[in-house]
């Protein structure tokens, strides 16, 4: 049946019994670019000077024998005998200079550089499999010692902290229900004058966050409301020459302190 | 791979490999293993307790040592490097609500006792609160109360002041000041209240200060 | 146990303490530790990087070696003794062919995208094969690509190295001729096809290479 195969490149005895086995191993290629390196090798020649019109031969044959013998292929390999044979006969006609596409050549050199390529990466890939392995030829350390983690925690508190807390429970009983009977909005006269009484004690930069009212700082549309108050409340107190301003860069926390005089 | 142990059949491998081989056999091993066993998975000839001993000596004042174990041998680190086996991590924390406002009762009525804050507060004080106050060396003990029960006082420290920027407790804001801050909501609370029994007058309060001065001189 | 670290603010540790240090250091741990980590568990003012030399030397022609994995440092056995070792020696699960070539293409690749690793096997790679290599954490994500739809890369991890005994990724073997002789090319197919895009240009895989590498710090 392949008579004209032998033609081609007449096969010794071995390769003839491996092209018989490729057969019922269909299933066992990884895809027709596998089955196209299998088929290279019958060549015997360095994949660099390969022909890959006799390669797309052997593949069509190879897919006709298959197809005779009534073995199912998958899509891929019926896609792939599709384009060898188109690419046959680009290599074997000669080039229409209206075509615009790439020309026979080109589209062998390409499948040539890939079939080197996957050749190229299945000997790396056994390189790496035979190097020496940890837990097999070399070994990590048996009985590592466990590292304990310390931790060290610094509490912070500022001034401002500790007079919000003294006076939250001083004023426990009257103060929550204040706030909640409120509207949601903190106007510039009540910032304002809360600005005016807490500055006194501003001696250090201190984030203009800090000085939001109690009850103020957790509902966003409250904090909102506050925080904008008491920004627009901190730069009256600027223009008046009571208080400093800095950012350190764009968007990050603005810092008020008491404008020292003299 | 099997060859160096067909050759051992008729050659011990010399003293210097033998060495090398309790080396790495001691380091990937997971636990103590005697010399019994060494002599067994070194190949044919080898004595492990002569190149055990060479080893043993070879790591002397090392970073690492070989030591026993039991019936094994084994390497461990030099116990005074035990400290490199640590890793220490840094991190700042806000104080929690809960100590923050414990630490400023104890600022504003110093000296004061746990019942004290508790009643100021309206909750109950947790004792990891205290001793985390007591850790952080802002508060310490005062004199005893000299009533019933004789309870302990609590007083803030040099190192209070220090942290907070403060010459002396008596430099932070008065009550009058609060409220005149806005801080403390300036309206009388509804009549007859708790509050003014058990929290001192601003006067009361100084004096508290005076004598919490005094105690830390 | 704080001492030794605040005494070395003033003075670091005299260099034989200080590789005795990296030994305990590197012993006592199974992965390998960067430089940088050294440094920071050693007492301030001490230089891994100089005792790791001391002790690399050291070591040589032992049966532990102090061995270079990415930018980390390891004691590792003497390959040649692992016969000794097949107690400890457990079974890896068997890759399938698949697996290994994947696991090849990342290496000699990277980064580089499914869709790349399906065009140079010639077949889909499946979800199990993926996933097998990343469970045992010898590949991970890189970064995604910038090009349409912004695939996720795949780059070999400093566990891979440590596995294979590779120093760097630079190290894999054929590498350099590879490179010469134009394999590691991501080359598009004639005509202009849709992988121009997902493909990188030569230069930026250059570039991602080295950066890998620079990447594990």
């Amino acid at each position: 049946m392949s008579e004209e195969q032998f033609e081609l490149s007449p096969m010794p005895v071995e390769d003839r019994l491996a092209a018989e086995a490729l057969i019922v191993d269909v299933d066992g290629f990884e895809g027709p670019l596998d089955l196209l390196l299998v088929l290279s090798r019958t060549q015997k020649v360095d994949l660099r000077k390969i022909s890959v019109l006799q390669l797309a031969e052997q593949y069509l044959k190879f897919v006709d024998k298959v197809k005779k013998l009534r073995i199912e292929l998958a899509a891929d390999y019926l896609v792939m005998a599709a384009w060898l044979a188109f690419l046959k006969s680009r290599l074997l006609l000669p080039p229409d200079p209206s075509d615009e596409g790439p020309s026979g050549e080109e589209l062998a050199a390409h499948l040539a550089f890939q079939l080197e390529r996957l050749q190229a990466m299945r000997e790396s890939a056994a390189r790496i499999m035979a190097r020496d392995q940890l837990g097999r030829d070399f070994f990590a350390r048996g009985i590592p010692e466990d590292v304990t983690r310390v931790r060290r925690v610094t509490y912070t508190a500022t001034l401002l902290d500790l007079m919000q807390a003294y006076a939250r429970t001083r004023t426990k009983d009257e103060f929550r229900p204040y706030t909640m009977d409120r509207d949601r909005i903190l106007t510039l006269e009540q910032a304002l004058d809360r600005m005016r009484g807490l500055i006194g004690f501003a001696g250090d930069w201190t984030d203009l966050s800090s000085y939001l009212p109690e009850g103020w700082e957790v509902d966003p549309a409250m904090r909102r409301s506050a925080t904008a108050a008491t920004f627009a409340a901190s730069l009256e107190l600027a223009k008046s020459g009571a208080i400093e301003l800095r950012q350190g860069e764009v968007f990050s926390p603005i810092e008020i302190r008491k404008k020292t005089h003299g | 791979m099997d060859e160096p142990i067909e050759e051992s059949l008729f050659e011990a491998p010399p003293e210097g490999e033998q060495e090398r081989m309790v080396e790495a056999i001691l380091f990937a091993t997971a636990e103590p293993i005697s010399v019994a066993e060494l002599n067994a998975r070194m190949p044919h000839g080898a004595e492990a307790a002569v190149a055990l001993e060479t080893l043993r000596k070879r790591y002397e004042g090392r970073g690492v040592a070989v030591v026993k174990v039991g019936d094994g041998w084994a390497m461990r680190t030099a116990p005074d490097l035990g400290f490199l086996m640590q890793k220490e991590t840094f991190e700042t924390r806000k104080l929690s609500r809960a100590a923050i406002e414990t630490l400023a009762i104890v600022a504003y009525h110093q000296p004061v006792t746990r019942a004290e804050i508790e009643e100021i507060r309206g909750v109950g004080v947790s004792r990891g609160t205290v001793d985390q106050l007591l850790e952080l060396e802002w508060i310490r003990f005062g004199r005893r109360r000299m009533t019933p029960g004789r309870p302990v006082t609590f007083i803030v420290t040099p190192g209070f002041l220090d942290h907070f920027g403060l010459e002396t407790a008596r430099d932070l804001p008065g009550l009058k000041e609060l409220r005149a801050s806005g801080l403390l909501e300036n309206r009388p609370p509804p009549g007859g209240d708790v509050e003014d029994d058990d929290g001192p007058t601003d006067d009361e309060q100084t004096d508290m200060f005076d004598e919490g001065d005094s105690d830390e001189t």
